[in-house]
């Protein structure tokens, strides 16, 4: 592999600014929780299902301990106190819990310590089997997937999206028949913003396809028959990010997913979601990911879509090392860390090609063991289909030379539309050829000792060191204020889903944050 | 009265380019089909069956070459075009500093589920769009970027409060024609509470021009790879022109 | 019955996508004449004209995407096809060992001006085709590749000579369908000798199919990709049908 | 530029082979003459215009001076005869000359040797007029091209072939504005068959348009305006390899053409032409082409698309090495020599695109002054354009990242059809686009040492250098009887054209072999 001559010492101090950053971030995380870290903590103890008007019960059990002001205990806490009441079937909760928690309670009297111990124990008991179940699918799934294998690096990601899962499904199987290895169901545009999961599978997206668990597991189940078919595992990846960040992870979990979109800022930055609220449900979620060893994938990718990719590309190294620090925190490991970064340089620029080739190889050097995942261009593809197509193949070339893991195929119809079945077989019959073609060159070339590219790669490095210094010396949440990411400004207290933080109160009781712990090493 | 019709390798030939997708297995009958498909069933001449590939075991993908018979008549193609020159940075600047004396105030976003900002903010913001300055750096414009995911009636609130000339409204999702739907009930919203008059409403967006503007009932609308300074000219001179029916308050310059 | 259509993004969706060029300058009226082509002219439903771009100061060059409103009944496509099975390169020896009993004897070339030896090379020479040998490769075959540029008379007379079984033909430039009236031209020559029952008469290349061939007086038609063992095996089966009808002397093997 | 570790020494001896190689066929060529050249001699001596059925007079006159075995004392040399006798109307001189030939010629009494000198003389004035014409001509065409510049390489090459010569200069005009540099006409398919050249301006055409001198005069008249508007001057090639080799090159020079396709095999190869026919042919265009300072284009490309890229490559290399040797003989310069090369290994062979890099590589530096013609794939190119698109956009960048000079620009529909306007105008915005996003990477990149581009690079050195060892032994003309080049053997007596190759007679006089001589370098 062509290796740039990075500064290590330089990294070291990038990690070191990003992990106190993140530390800073944690803190605060440490205090809080959410209406989706409590949603989730339900569903983790079996509260499926929906109630009369199609609202998740889960919602409307924690709507209801918001309202009350009793969320800072914890839903887990409300969930024993209920069974200790002989509540156990969760519809009858629904409507019981509003008249239990009316006027402070005042029909619930004080627990004994020692009342209290039980119920804390019984619900630790459940906790520990839910964990176990979630540990038992993720074996099931890495049987499959060691079992059949998925293929080689860089490994072709590319999304269906019907808004249909059964065309999805026709969609997604056609793709994997074409060579792709991992397949991500686009959710229907602005489900990130709606503060419930819908329930059920479902036939009428809107640019893609709400993510349900009932999808999820429809998919998993057509590709775990299509992988069995190609004798290869085709790997699933849905999103993660938004107003639901954690409850999906649960579900992706569950229906034994392998990767996840899962950023502790995208939903900040791009949907316009409270900042504190992201980072306490990151938290969780990752907790999650990381005891199912779901792969990541981080979206700083985007920030090139509204910010110059070659003025502000040192943004999307910076972003890479808190959302690192942050993962570890939550007890990711590096091998399920899929970075994102892009190849969005304006391509009319002279020696573009050479700058997307310095930023790709320094991220790969300086994340050598992380999965990254590699964004094709999207911002400057145009209608005219047949130049797209020629600089995704660019992009193909990129992805070879500098050893990725993760390449989203990028599709000649991106200013169009989300991609129609021939696009999608276009694009992979492109990559296809050009990993074949080029499959050594990264082992063949070396770049020029000082030249262009090596300085193009080392200027972004020290902008990115730069960048951490002065968000360490601001703080993240400030920094975010400022517009340091994807040339977007958000407040601390504005965006969506503000009003669903709580402050953990002393005895908030959520067992998951002790048990979901990562697997040993495979 | 000119009909013209496509240019392949020579005046009039018709030559075009077609790719699908049928859902049958590839082989000689998938191209067959595809051939009698074009020539029997869409009406062209000359088929010539380029490629054919198994897409998947159950869908047959195809290039095909072919001669269309149609043809147009292309002096009788009229279509509304936004006829303003283009006065370029400083030639807005003196015509409001000159003519209008007053700022312009506008207020741009995009409402509905649309999370698309990149539109409006080539528009508005300070550093433009392909080296042409956004609205931001203009000294005779007032303008406010009020972002995407806009309630209709908070776009409508923001410009009453900003006494503004004018509203941008970006829409870049166009799935179902959502962008359609979204664009003409801000119209209606501002219709519903008598605001329609008040203010210049200009349509924008990649999949947008200035013809589906007019339709949507927006005054003016502008499509892919549009300049601030095409905006800024419309403007400066449609302000200038309501201002002489209209003598109304701006705020000075 | 099943009509089908193209599928796009869903199944019956009709989408498909077409580039062609107009000779009109482009603009926003280009855009238009475009759209109103593929809408009204030729009959497609949501048409998007996904860009419009100068291919020169005259010509504007459009991609689009729209839907068709046409189908096409599936089940009612009928195309006759070579149905011999592929035996291989031995079975095809074995077949000629154990049956028929002498060579099969075949002169290929390519008449008229066209001077593309390689698609009658693949089939014949040595080497074969993506990794399936050539007919000259088989010890069960005696084969001649005359090359390119051949006179009518030169190529039968050469097939008279050494009492061929069959002539295969490869026809590759196609421009005004030369390849038609080459390909018919032999024939005819053949039919005017009353050479044309004598010979197996075997037609390929790039642009044919079986469908073609025959129309075009042939016993057969080899397309894009054949491989060497499928002209093989329909010759042996063909030699052996007809060496039952009319036991003819051959070579011995 | 990224450089091999070419063994000069390897390379020297290539050239001596390669010099020993073309002197013997120079041997035979300087014994003899062709129709060919005759009717050459006649047009540079004013003979224009065409008989009755539309046969050029020059053909007349020289088929009539053939069958009565009078050639082998050059046409030049009964022109002046003629003159002599009055006989200065090329139409009367048709009708005439079977006539004075007759029986042996016995109408025409030997002449005393002054009479002899003064013929000569006189057609040797004619003659050095006709070349002081043609250096005024280039010279034209130079002053022109100096004062707007060709712009950068690689150079855009791009094909026209209508049939039709004012759709082609639409078509023409539209290709230099959408960004090409070099127009090619490409000939009515069997043109190259012809024993003559058709007179004129035409219409009709087969898979290309006629070589006539008034098309190509038609042509240079539109490129030069052309060239005024877009301030750039827009260079122009036409077809000379085929039966009217040095015809065509005559009237290129006249018609201020600034390149020919013209390469000392290829009519043997693909055109079954006699070789004896072809080398003398090539002989006497190059003698006018080294005269105008014309670029030639050689068909080494070609030797692809019949013998397998990988196997056959070498061949290539060797194929350079003879027709540069016969070129210099000729007193062409390096400058002068766009040999020809290509992008044909079978794309979907792993590593393809290294072995693309490692020849051209290795081509470009054998010949660093030489500006080189590369051709993009053809071979392999398929109906699925857009995987044939991205396919020449991986040629496009192998063009920029071993600085080719002339760049053949590839379009999509190879495998379908000579391009159409939109085609052309989509392959020259996907090189445009490579050669500026890459422009500098020839500079950034190195090839790693030992690896796989430099094995296979110098293998290919090595295999030439065995061929070309080959080739001196058995002498060219029997090694093309082997097969050697382009895996088509063809016999020293076989093929088209052999009648019209003619014996020179002790007397012979051709008064140009003296005259034309390189211009002085500029
Ligand atoms: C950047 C981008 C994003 C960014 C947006 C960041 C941001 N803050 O805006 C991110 C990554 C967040 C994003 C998200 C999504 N995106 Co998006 N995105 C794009 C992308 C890649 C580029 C758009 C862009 O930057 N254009 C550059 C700007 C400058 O051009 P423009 O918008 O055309 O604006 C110009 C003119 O149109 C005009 N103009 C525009 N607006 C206005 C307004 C006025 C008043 C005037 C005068 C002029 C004007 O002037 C501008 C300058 O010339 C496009 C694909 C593409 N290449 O077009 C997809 C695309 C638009 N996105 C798409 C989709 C589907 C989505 C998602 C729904 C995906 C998903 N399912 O998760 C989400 C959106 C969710 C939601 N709720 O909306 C689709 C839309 C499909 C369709 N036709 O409906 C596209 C086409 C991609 C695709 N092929 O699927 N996206
Ligand atoms: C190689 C090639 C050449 C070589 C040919 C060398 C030779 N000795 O044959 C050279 C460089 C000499 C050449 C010259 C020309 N070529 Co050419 N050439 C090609 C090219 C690039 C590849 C063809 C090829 O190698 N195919 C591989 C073979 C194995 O495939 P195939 O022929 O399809 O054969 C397979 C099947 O069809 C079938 N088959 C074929 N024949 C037969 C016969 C039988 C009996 C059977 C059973 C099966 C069978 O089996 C084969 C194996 O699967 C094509 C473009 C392309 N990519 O297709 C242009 C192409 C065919 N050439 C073309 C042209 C126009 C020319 C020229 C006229 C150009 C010119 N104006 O100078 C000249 C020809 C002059 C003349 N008099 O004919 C055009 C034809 C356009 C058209 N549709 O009519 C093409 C399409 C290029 C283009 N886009 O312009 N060419
Ligand atoms: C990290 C991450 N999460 C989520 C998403 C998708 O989010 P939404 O469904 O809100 O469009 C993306 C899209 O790019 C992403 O990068
Ligand atoms: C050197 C050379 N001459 C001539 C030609 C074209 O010859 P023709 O007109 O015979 O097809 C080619 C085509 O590739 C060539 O490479």
């Amino acid at each position: 592999m062509p290796t740039l001559p990075v500064d290590e010492a330089k990294v070291a101090e990038c990690r070191q600014l990003a992990a106190r950053i993140a530390r800073q971030v944690q803190d605060y995380i440490d205090q809080h929780t959410t209406v989706a870290v409590e949603r989730t903590v339900l569903r983790l103890l079996g509260i499926d299902g929906v109630g009369d008007h199609g609202a998740p019960l889960a919602n409307l059990l924690v709507e209801t301990l918001h309202k009350e002001g009793a969320l800072g205990q914890g839903a887990a806490y409300w969930l024993g106190r209920c069974f200790r009441l002989g509540l156990d079937n969760p519809k009858a909760l629904v409507s019981s819990l509003p008249r239990l928690l009316a006027d402070g309670g005042k029909q619930l009297p004080p627990l004994t310590p020692a009342e209290d111990a039980a119920l804390r124990a019984d619900i630790q008991r459940m906790a520990v089997d839910a964990v176990e179940e979630l540990s038992r699918r993720r074996e099931k799934r890495d049987a499959l997937r060691q079992k059949l294998g998925v293929g080689e690096d860089p490994q072709k990601y590319i999304i269906v999206a019907t808004g249909n899962i059964y065309e999805d499904v026709e969609q997604a199987r056609a793709a994997a028949q074409a060579g792709a290895q991992i397949i991500a169901v686009i959710r229907s545009t602005a489900q990130s913003l709606l503060d419930y999961v819908p329930h059920g599978a479902t036939t009428e997206g809107f640019g893609g396809t709400y993510a349900t668990q009932e999808n999820f597991r429809i998919m998993r189940e057509a590709l775990d028959d299509e992988s069995q078919r190609l004798g290869r595992y085709i790997q699933l990846t849905n999103y993660s990010s938004g107003l639901c960040m954690p409850e999906i992870a649960f579900m992706a979990a569950h229906e034994r997913l392998d990767m996840l979109l899962n950023d502790s800022m995208y939903g900040i930055l791009f949907r316009d979601i409270n900042m504190r609220r992201t980072f306490i449900d990151q938290y969780f979620s990752r907790r999650i990911i990381a005891a199912s060893r779901i792969i990541i994938n981080t979206g700083e990718d985007n920030y090139l879509t509204t910010a110059d990719a070659v003025d502000q590309g040192h943004t999307v190294l910076a972003s890479q090392f808190i959302n690192e620090a942050l993962a570890h925190l939550a007890g990711c490991v590096d091998s399920q860390l899929g970075l994102g970064h892009a190849h969005e340089i304006n391509p009319w620029v002279e020696d573009s090609w050479l700058m997307e080739l310095a930023q790709a190889q320094l991220i790969r050097q300086v994340f050598p063991r992380h999965p990254l995942k590699f964004m094709p261009p999207t911002k400057h593809m145009t209608g005219d289909i047949f130049w797209s197509h020629v600089y995704d193949a660019m992009f193909n070339l990129a992805t070879v030379t500098t050893k990725q893991t993760i390449q989203l195929v990028g599709v000649m119809t991106e200013a169009m539309h989300t991609p129609l079945l021939m696009d999608r077989y276009c694009a992979l019959k492109s990559v296809n050829y050009i990993s074949g073609a080029a499959k050594h060159l990264a082992d063949e070339i070396q770049f020029t000792p000082g030249g262009r590219i090596e300085k193009r790669a080392l200027q972004v490095l020290d902008h990115a060191h730069e960048t951490l210094k002065h968000v360490d010396d601001v703080g993240l949440m400030d920094a975010i204020g400022e517009g340091v990411f994807a040339d977007t400004k958000r407040r601390v207290d504005g965006g969506k889903g503000h009003e669903g933080v709580v402050v953990r109160e002393k005895n908030y009781f959520n067992p998951f944050l002790d048990l979901l712990r990562p697997p040993p090493a495979p | 009265m000119k009909r013209i019709r496509p240019y392949g390798d020579r005046t009039d030939d018709g030559v075009i380019q077609l790719t699908f997708t049928l859902p049958i297995p590839a082989g000689p009958r998938a191209r067959e089909t595809a051939r009698l498909f074009v020539e029997r069933e869409m009406g062209m001449k000359d088929v010539k069956v380029a490629a054919m590939e198994a897409a998947s075991r159950t869908h047959a993908y195809f290039v095909v070459y072919a001669s269309t018979t149609a043809s147009i008549d292309y002096d009788a193609v009229q279509v509304p075009v936004v006829d303003t020159p283009n006065y370029g940075f400083s030639g807005v600047n003196e015509r409001i500093q000159g003519e209008l004396k007053r700022h312009i105030v506008v207020v741009g976003g995009n409402n509905g589920f649309d999370s698309h900002t990149v539109g409006i903010d080539a528009i508005i913001n300070m550093k433009g769009f392909a080296g042409d300055y956004g609205l931001e750096r203009y000294p005779g414009f007032r303008a406010f970027n009020l972002g995407a995911q806009l309630k209709d009636d908070e776009f409508l609130d923001r410009a009453v409060e900003v006494h503004a000339d004018a509203i941008l409204v970006s829409k870049v999702v166009t799935q179902r024609d959502i962008h359609k739907e979204d664009a003409r009930g801000l119209i209606e919203r501002a219709k519903a509470r008598g605001l329609r008059d008040r203010f210049i409403f200009i349509l924008g967006g990649p999949r947008l021009s200035h013809k589906e503007a007019l339709e949507l009932g927006y005054d003016a609308g502008f499509g892919p790879g549009t300049k601030p300074s095409e905006v800024a000219s419309y403007l400066v001179d449609e302000v200038i022109k309501r201002s002489k029916s209209h003598p109304a308050a701006g705020s000075g310059l």
